[in-house]
């Protein structure tokens, strides 16, 4: 566990991102939005990783492409070491951008299948001006071998890369500008179990070597578990619990927590035998319309009257373990 | 690094095949691809033939195509009279034309092959046009969104409801008409003689091409939005890429494939456009043959004289057959779920 | 308990552009009844194909099964006339797809999807079918089963659409069912209301299972007995929790070190294992899984093992013993 | 869902058939028809009550089939009538005071039987026509023709009233008669009234003298005013119809529609189906003159085919005479059978083109001289038109009144020497100091397939006898026309004329005199078309319009010719044309010259006809 | 839905105005009018004429008052009697004795004295409906066969015969088709008349032809197969395309996991979701057939629309040109909206509102 009172690097305060809902053929007028992320607040660490975690429509995507301005937030403020990227646009963001980077989820999807793996991984590195053209090269057949490929490949194309080896090129794209932050979009769910062991270890390497701060998006809660400091719950566009990962995992709050760990396997009959488990009833409410009060009154087994009037307060319950419930 | 990683094994790409020294596009995997469909091959030769021929027409084809005999006129080899028999009380042979002369007395076949320049032009010119527009269009509308994508599909919707044979037929009676009183040195003079320097295909293509982009706007903002939404625009964008070298390094180069598919396959539909002019007294001006305009004229005579009709559309056909089994193939080559190993 | 299904020498290859893909090679198991056996793997290792190939759902071309054999209640279902195959689909043996949302027909109803085997099998007019088919949507746990028939399968979500599914394929009364990746495409408190419903529903119903996953979690807790699957063999085989507690196979040890547990060793280093699995092209002289092997031995590379016991009712492919890395 | 949609389609196919089923069988023996007709494209029923027809088996029915040519007829209406097709119609529907024999173009009597002519002493001259009072009004019921009664229920006669009426329509200015000039130019007061400038009557040379004698006074004396007096725009027109009177409704515009028509010819309008196809019956109430006989072919129809399909319809047996496409002229000449029912009759309408001659290169006669004789006219007929049309030397095709003939003028004109227009030529390039490859001439057409070919021939022809490139231009018709009769004019142009009435004033006048058609002026000076302007010839037609002396007016005719063709050469004649048709051997018929056909002079031979 | 569609229709009505500006626009740029003959008419004279069709006013007051008469609806108080062709509606509708709704006046014809556009619609343009229709049945009944046999014998010698066909028919163009078949049925042996066709005003529902039988059949089958020939190659190369993908789904296999049998699994689960592409252009291409006709209808002589506007053009008819232009526009954009229902209606995955 790192040091709690290292530098906040990243501070998302009450962040909200609402998707409007448009219609009309001539003149188009917003009936409703999808509120994908509702006033999510949290700090990142310089050097930690802090994972999120929520099922599918959680937000939790959205909050991370709202960190990186890819969308704008609604309201709320993202501070990179004090500079609110809510607020800076044009040349300025630009620059930013070169702190902050992302690796996506899909392996498939997050190379131009038109551009060889010199040019998509060389590409910040004109866009910043960074190097001259034999300066990206060299760099570029440094940044493969970094992430355990050939420097060889330097011309060839992402269709001919396996899902792993997409994932590390995508690695290294991130790390051509030298980023602090890099915000891992479920980087290994698409990807085979004895590849994702790959990805991972070489995610936590890099930050070894680099001094990298993650913010590390999944829904495999026992991945999440492996490579994070500290944890954040999300449900319907709210986190709900946020503590480091020993407390979480080990004394998990929220009944929501709770919940979505009894329901994560565990590879081992004679582990599962022994378990308890909290089967949550229903689905996932939609978030166009979100429950009132607390998110997950609906399918919450120990939810009461007061959770479906008022939102409760995110706070902290024990240093560093902060919980949404009013029942806790 | 704290961890070394072998790389012998991750000489291997995709589907455990070896990845290749050399880098191998996903242009040259469709030409790869491409090359073994059969029918595509044949349609892309026969094409490649037709463009060989039409460049170097005036090496290939017997005779000059205006060039009149009207002692000639409608005289026929003896295999073409073998082959419509009903000709044999009236026609007269001749073994000088290879498949005949025309009303006035005009070799068919070099018409046919000058034609080719003609209908091979209206086949290319007519989709860079449609493509050009429509795509700068409907790249520009899909891209930005928003109330501009709304502004400009709006417009498309009006050119939707334009009936487009019509509107073509009105569109190249104004431009005929407005570009007919020329003064030397204006704008109008310049464009009226560009028209009967290319003997009226000028304003056929504007015409077609004013017609026909819209689709092609409709069809690239469609793939636009969709390649918009893809992860590598927001890792273009994660790494401060500005708009311009998205739209072109990153969104364009993957649209053109579907976009340029959808204008092979409709290249018949142009072709036969022009045929349609020709045949309403408005095509090309002669004496420029087109296969159209030929066609039009061998189908009057189509009962005295089935050659001057049947020649022509054949070399029509052909050539529809060629676009369309290179469309069908350039689609199968190109289509995104074929690649790789399926 | 009797034999329901035994698998001999199945053999199926795909005819592709790059040549003759060799997708299972020689696969042998035995479901008995009221048994769960789980297959798993990685992605390409012909877990499917393996079962499909069995039904004879293998679209061909390109697909061919090409050897072997395949009794269900001591008839062949490889020589069985299309006629007869087709009604042990479906009546007597049914499946469960992956993702239910490209499973289900879009423009039927539920009700008509549902209520098809029924008709087809069983002969049943419409309304009786009907009748039937709500009655399973209520044992699967679809609420107001009864309005819900003419809806399409959009009008559900994820886990619904997998529960309908599941009544689709029990609505025969199956003896055998085979889901194929059923709770892949589905969040993790999702997955776990379809595994429970599962289990309940083999408990009350009777009838054997087949279970394909890629997730070794999920199959601990319910099968009885597991099959591993690498490039087109069953390289392991054993009661569940002798797979878990010994496994014998380098893969499959390989595979369990490299997950990450909720339940276990916080800050252990996942066990990554490097390089890729193979698409064969033709059949192997030696093991597959040898060029990532760490137990590698040289017999291991000139001769491909058979499945060797390994303990009670435990066989491997291996040469190699892990315990004492010798020859076995 | 896919059940429903074919069970809708199906029930649509059922009920149509139901429908089909259950028209009415074509018997005509009930005595009470509900007849339905189509009113302002509304159906009506009508009750007719009829006397049975004589019973004529169909088969035994003498029904002719033509061919009118592509598109709807655009008038039925003697008013409006500009074109062949409507005029066809109203030749054989109305009869005018006088008419021309179709084959020689004389003047004879119509519904007038005779008429008096005298000078009155301004110089104009009016003639006096005495009616016949015999022809009733008749129109078809829907199962007969019948007389049209007036409120007293007496026949309408056809009387001087009904020409006055009709002669003052076609010239009110709210007709918009587009044939209302011709009245204008020769009667007096004709184009003011018809200009608007007066709105009183009265001032128009037109003058009832009792129920069956009308005068109409013509500006000057011509030989032509019977034949004006005599055309389509001059006929009896119903006026209780077109306007309405105490027992009939007033039908405006529609009058001509099928249903409403009211005529006297020898035939009248039974059905017009728009641009498919017109059907006139038998007039049983006309009463045969020496000229005018009464119709033996029950009813005619025309249909309203492009040329081929034409063409297929007369060899599948379904019309009875045909134009030849020029396209199939080869195969029906060499077809025994076709051939032997090929006849080439004359028409008379001339094909020429036509100089700018104050245009660049052709401002010099000797230029436009040695291009007329340049072109091979034989050539081109028998190469490119194979029509047989005939190597027009001159402007006014023979035949017409007034004008001359090959026989009485044998070297009259121009034609083709090579020779002699390549020293025409070469005078003109010596002295401009040019080769004729460098002659910069364009020949424009309007875009048409014929024109096109001709264009190309006599390029050809050009090019190979004097060496001289002319480009060819083409434009759109309406383009065309402005652009030839505007400053814009090209060197040379194309254009043809028909005849509007048979005597050459109609040509040659009506073309090349000062704000001719072909010779449009502006300001008083010629503004586009020939852009032509010689006052001794202009002088010229005037005087053999008056001439009397038919012998003097053809030879002053003649000279008249000789100075456009040839002194001038302000056009190039190209061919006189020809119809060349095929009719079928049972069709007894005659060939009129003028463009439209008395089918009451035809007849057919039941028993020849398969 | 319905929402839906009234907003559909009032942006339609949009489109087609400014549809009419463009065209009233082009249309007067074009040089030339109604009234340049060969025989070049006195002044007076044109003045007359265009006196008589108001074309002696400002552009842009034609304009204004064409808008009037087209998309205003009016009210006449007795009968309309139609006398005069400028005075003829498409759409008289009867309140009460006194008291009539009148709607759209597309004016009258230069090419006739005796008819108005309206009249030209109500008895043209049926037939050009008529053979569109039947040249897309034809289509449908040629092409989704032929394509669904190709994709179910996937190269073989069925799918490449029947692909061949499909070319074919997009490449051998009407002008040659048409001749051919009237020489070859028409003329040679003498099956079908050559020209014509069979049904003329009334007709039912201003569209229908009252009868159906041979008579009726005989003048329809070869223009309509001449004209749908082209369509029904697209169709069997769309069906084939779709088909082809659709067998490839998912829900096929659970179909057939089902013990559905082979042909249903096509018929029942496989065709609808692949004639759904289908069908969404039958729209369009029934638009394309209608107003495409004018070939056909000159090769074999069919009193159809088609030629009037090809001729309108020339003749500067600007009556005609606005009333077709627009006419068509609507057709099209009603087209695409049926297009867009049927698309919901066929496939449940899809709403507007």
């Amino acid at each position: 566990m790192k040091v709690e009172s290292a530098e906040i690097l990243l501070r998302v305060d009450n962040l909200v991102k609402h998707f409007p809902i448009k219609r009309g053929i001539i003149i188009q007028k917003t009936i409703g939005a999808i509120h994908a992320v509702d006033g999510v607040s949290f700090n990142i660490h310089k050097g930690e990783t802090l994972g999120l975690v929520g099922e599918s429509g959680c937000g939790k995507s959205t909050t991370g492409r709202t960190i990186l301005q890819l969308y704008r937030p609604t309201s709320g403020h993202v501070y990179y070491n004090d500079i609110d990227l809510s607020t800076i646009k044009g040349e300025e963001l630009r620059k930013m951008r070169r702190k902050m980077q992302m690796i996506f989820q899909d392996p498939y999807a997050s190379l131009n299948p038109r551009m060889t793996i010199g040019e998509i991984i060389g590409e910040p590195l004109v866009i910043h001006h960074l190097a001259d053209k034999k300066g990206t090269q060299a760099r570029v057949e440094d940044l493969l071998e970094l992430v355990g490929l050939s420097g060889r490949f330097y011309n060839r194309f992402p269709h001919e890369f396996s899902g792993g080896q997409r994932q590390r090129i995508g690695v290294a794209r991130a790390l051509a500008v030298n980023p602090d932050l890099i915000i891992c979009d479920e980087p290994i769910s698409a990807l085979d179990v004895s590849i994702q062991a790959q990805v991972v270890n070489l995610l936590e390497d890099l930050q070894k070597e680099f001094n990298l701060t993650y913010l590390f998006i999944a829904h495999d809660l026992s991945m999440v578990r492996h490579i994070s400091d500290r944890v954040a719950v999300m449900y319907l566009g709210v986190i709900m619990e946020l503590a480091t990962r020993y407390d979480l995992y080990n004394d998990p709050l929220h009944p929501y927590t709770k919940a979505l760990l009894s329901a994560v396997p565990i590879p081992d009959p004679v582990a599962e035998e022994k378990r308890h488990r909290t089967i949550l009833k229903g689905d996932v409410p939609s978030p166009v319309n979100p429950p009132s009060g607390c998110r997950f009154r609906t399918r919450c087994p120990i939810a009461v009257e007061i959770c479906a009037q008022l939102k409760p307060e995110f706070r902290e319950v024990k240093p560093g373990h902060w919980v949404a419930c009013h029942l806790v | 690094m704290t961890q070394p990683v072998s790389l012998e094994n991750n000489e291997f790409g995709a589907g455990g095949r070896p990845i290749s020294v050399k880098g191998e596009s996903l242009f040259r995997d469709s030409v790869r691809r491409l090359a073994r469909n059969k029918a595509a091959v044949v349609g892309g030769t026969i094409i490649v033939i037709l463009i060989l021929v039409a460049l170097f027409a005036n090496v290939v084809a017997p005779y000059p195509y205006a060039e009149q005999t009207l002692v000639d006129q409608n005289k026929l080899p003896q295999w073409v009279l073998s082959l419509f028999p009903t000709m044999k009380p009236y026609a007269q042979l001749s073994s000088d034309y290879f498949i005949g002369a025309d009303y006035v007395g005009r070799d068919l076949f070099s018409r046919i092959i000058f034609g080719a320049r003609v209908s091979l032009t209206v086949a290319f010119i007519g989709p860079l046009i449609s493509l050009l527009i429509g795509v700068t269009y409907g790249s520009i509308s899909g891209y930005f969104g928003g109330r501009l994508d709304n502004l400009m599909m709006r417009v498309v919707d009006v050119l939707y409801a334009f009936p487009s044979l019509l509107f073509i037929i009105l569109l190249l009676a104004f431009f005929r008409s407005t570009f007919a009183h020329p003064t030397p040195g204006t704008f109008t003079y310049t464009m009226s003689q560009l028209d009967s320097a290319s003997g009226g295909l000028l304003f056929i293509f504007i015409g077609i091409g004013l017609t026909a982009w819209e689709t092609m706007a409709r069809l690239t903002r469609g793939q636009v939005l969709s390649v918009r939404e893809k992860e590598f625009i927001e890792a273009a964008r994660t790494l401060g890429a500005k708009d311009g070298r998205i739209m072109f390094r990153h969104i364009l180069p993957n649209v053109v494939g579907p976009l340029v598919v959808a204008e092979t396959l409709a290249i018949p539909g142009y072709i036969s456009t022009e045929a349609f002019l020709s045949f309403i007294g408005i095509g090309v001006n002669p004496p420029t043959p087109s296969w159209g305009s030929m066609i039009s004229d061998g189908a009057q005579v189509i009962r005295t004289y089935p050659n001057q009709a049947v020649f022509p559309a054949l070399a029509l056909a052909i050539t529809m057959f060629a676009f369309n089994f290179l469309g069908d193939g350039l689609r199968d080559a190109l289509d995104p779920r074929l690649r790789g190993n399926q | 308990m009797a034999e329901l299904l035994k698998v001999r020498g199945l053999e199926t290859q795909f005819r592709t552009r790059e040549g003759v893909v060799h997708a299972v090679n020689g696969v042998d198991f035995n479901l008995v009844e009221g048994e769960t056996l789980g297959i798993v793997g990685e992605s390409g290792c012909g877990k499917s194909v393996t079962v499909m190939s069995m039904l004879r759902l293998i679209p061909s071309p390109p697909g061919k099964v090409v050897a072997g054999e395949a009794l269900y209640q001591g008839k062949d279902l490889l020589k069985m006339s299309d006629e007869e195959i087709r009604h042990i689909r479906g009546a007597q043996i049914s499946m469960i797809f992956q993702d239910p949302m490209t499973s289900f027909n879009p423009v039927l109803t539920i009700g008509r999807q549902v209520a098809e085997p029924l008709e087809i099998h069983q002969g049943m007019n419409r309304h009786q079918a009907y009748d039937r088919a709500t009655e399973m949507l209520e044992l699967v746990g679809i609420p107001k089963a009864k309005d819900r028939l003419g809806d399409y399968p959009h009008q559900f979500s994820g886990g619904m659409r997998q529960r309908v599914m599941i009544a689709m394929s029990l609505v025969c009364n199956p003896s055998v069912l085979i889901a194929d990746e059923p709770t892949t495409a589905l969040d993790v408190t999702i997955q776990a209301q379809i595994v429970e419903l599962a289990k309940d529903l083999r408990d009350k119903l009777g009838m054997a299972m087949i279970w394909i996953t890629h997730d070794l979690g999920v199959i601990a807790g319910l099968a009885d007995r597991m099959a591993v699957m690498y490039g087109g063999f069953i390289i392991e085989t054993a009661p569940v929790k002798s797979l878990y507690g010994n496994p014998s196979h380098p893969y499959t040890l390989g595979l369990l070190n490299s997950l990450p547990r909720v339940d276990k060793d916080i800050n252990r280093r996942l066990e990554s294992i490097e390089g890729l699995p193979p698409i064969l092209m033709e059949t192997p002289h030696s093991c597959p899984f040898a060029p990532r092997c760490t137990y590698v031995k040289e017999r291991c590379l000139v001769e491909n093992p058979p499945l060797l016991e390994a303990g009670p009712d435990h066989y491997t492919a291996c040469w190699v013993d892990l315990e004492t890395r010798s020859y076995r | 869902m896919r059940s429903k949609f074919f069970v809708l389609a199906g029930l649509l196919i059922a009920v149509s058939m139901i429908l089909g089923a259950c028209q009415p069988a074509a018997v005509p023996t009930p005595e009470t028809i509900i007849q339905t007709i189509i009113v302002e494209g509304e159906v009506q029923e009508v009750v007719v009550t009829a006397t049975p027809a004589p019973v004529v088996k169909p088969e035994q029915m003498k029904v002719l089939t033509l061919n009118m040519g592509p598109g709807d007829i655009p008038t039925i209406d003697p008013s409006l009538g500009t074109d062949t097709s409507s005029i066809q119609i109203v030749a054989e529907t109305f009869i005018g005071l006088t008419r021309q024999d179709e084959v020689t173009n004389l003047v004879e009597p119509g519904m007038a039987t005779t008429w008096d002519s005298v000078v009155n002493e301004d110089g104009t001259e009016t003639i006096t026509f005495h009616l016949r009072n015999d022809v009733t009004w008749v129109r078809y019921n829907g199962s007969t023709v019948e007389q049209v009664l007036d409120c007293d229920g007496n026949p309408r006669i056809v009387n001087a009233n009904d020409f006055y009426y009709g002669i003052m329509r076609t010239l009110a200015p709210a007709t918009a008669s587009q044939y209302a000039y011709v009245l204008g130019m020769s009667m007096v007061g004709a184009n003011d009234y018809n200009s608007g400038e007066t709105d009183d009557p009265s001032t128009v040379g037109a003058e009832v003298i009792d129920d069956f004698t009308i005068a109409l006074t013509f500006i000057e004396q011509a030989a032509y005013n019977p034949a004006i007096a005599g055309m389509w725009i001059a006929y009896a027109e119903p006026s209780w119809l077109i306007d309405g009177d105490d027992c009939t409704d007033a039908r405006g515009d529609k009058w001509t529609e099928t249903g409403f028509f009211q005529g006297y010819g020898p035939y009248t309008l039974k059905e017009w189906v728009h641009d498919s196809t017109i059907t006139l019956v038998k007039n049983p109430f006309w009463v045969a003159t020496d000229n005018i006989p009464a119709p033996k072919i029950e009813e005619v129809t025309w249909t309203m085919l492009d040329a081929s399909p034409a063409m297929a319809e007369y060899e599948a047996g379904n019309i009875d005479t045909v134009a030849i496409p020029l396209a199939d002229m080869d195969r029906v000449k060499a077809d025994p059978v076709l051939s032997a029912q090929y006849v080439v009759a004359p028409d008379f309408c001339t094909y020429f083109y036509g100089f700018n001659t104050q245009a660049p290169v052709v401002n010099d006669v000797r230029v436009r001289r040695a291009l007329s004789m340049a072109v091979d006219r034989q050539s081109l007929i028998d190469n490119v038109l194979k029509g047989n049309q005939e190597p027009a030397r001159w402007f006014s095709r023979p035949g017409l009144a007034g004008a001359p003939t090959m026989e009485d003028h044998p070297d009259l004109g121009i034609g083709y020497d090579v020779t002699a227009a390549k020293a025409e030529l070469q005078s003109y390039l010596d002295e401009v100091g040019k080769t004729a490859a460098e002659l910069d001439l364009t020949l424009m057409f309007n875009t048409s397939e014929g024109h096109r070919k001709i264009a190309e021939a006599i390029q050809q022809m050009w090019k190979d006898n004097l060496g001289v490139d002319v480009k060819l231009v083409n434009q759109e018709w309406a383009v065309y026309l402005k652009t030839i009769k505007g400053a814009d004019t090209p060197q040379i142009w194309r254009l043809g004329w028909c005849l509007d009435y048979p005597d050459a004033n109609n040509f040659i006048r009506e073309n090349f005199g000062p704000n001719g058609s072909a010779n449009p002026w502006k300001d008083g000076k010629p503004f586009g078309g020939a852009m032509y302007n010689n006052p001794d010839f202009f002088a010229g037609l005037l005087d053999a319009a008056r001439e009397q002396d038919p012998k003097v007016r053809v030879d002053k005719y003649a000279a008249l010719e000789e100075t456009l063709v040839s002194t001038d050469a302000v056009i190039i004649p190209i061919y006189w044309y020809t119809r060349n048709t095929l009719t079928k051997p049972y069709v007894t018929r005659t060939f009129s010259t003028g463009g439209h056909e008395y089918i009451e002079k035809w007849d057919i031979d039941m028993d020849a006809k398969p | 839905m319905g929402r839906y569609i009234i907003r559909r229709i009032l942006y339609m009505l949009v489109v087609i105005l400014v549809v009419s500006f463009i065209t009233f626009g082009l249309m007067h740029s074009v040089p030339g009018g109604p009234f340049d003959k060969e025989k070049s008419l006195p002044a007076e004279i044109i003045a007359n004429l265009e006196k008589r069709y108001h074309l002696d006013q400002p552009l842009w007051k034609q304009y204004l008052s064409y808008l009037n008469d087209v998309f205003v609806p009016h009210i006449a108080h007795e009968k309309p009697k139609g006398l005069d062709v400028a005075d003829d509606y498409l759409i008289d509708i009867k309140i009460t004795d006194t008291f009539w709704i009148r709607w759209m006046n597309f004016g009258p014809t230069f090419s006739s004295r005796s008819r108005s556009v309206n009249d030209i619609f109500r008895q043209q343009l049926p037939v050009s409906v008529q053979l569109g229709t039947l040249a897309l049945i034809i289509a449908i009944i040629i092409g989704v066969p032929l394509g669904i046999i190709s994709a179910l014998k996937q190269n073989t010698i069925y799918d490449y015969l029947g692909m061949s066909i499909a070319i074919f028919g997009v490449s051998v163009p009407v002008i040659v088709l048409g001749p051919l078949m009237i020489w070859i049925f028409g003329v040679t042996l003498k099956w079908l008349p050559p020209t014509g066709w069979g049904s003329k005003p009334p007709y039912i529902f201003g569209f229908l032809p009252t009868n159906l039988g041979w008579d009726y059949w005989k003048y329809a089958l070869m223009p309509s197969v001449a004209l749908g020939l082209g369509s029904s190659a697209i169709l069997a190369r769309l069906t084939r395309a779709s088909l082809l993908q659709v067998i490839r789904e998912d829900y096929i296999r659970t179909a057939r996991a089902k013990g559905v049998k082979e042909r249903n699994v096509i018929v029942g689960h496989a065709l609808k979701n692949s004639l759904i592409p289908v069908v969404t252009i039958l729209g369009p291409m029934m638009a394309g057939l209608v107003t495409g006709t004018f070939v056909t209808e000159l090769t074999f002589g069919i009193p159809g629309m088609g030629k009037y506007f090809v001729t309108s053009i020339t003749n500067r008819d600007y009556p005609v040109i606005m009333g077709t232009i627009l006419l068509y526009a609507v057709f099209l954009v009603v087209a695409n909206l049926l297009v867009d229902i049927m698309y919901a209606y066929l496939d449940p995955r899809i709403r507007y509102d």
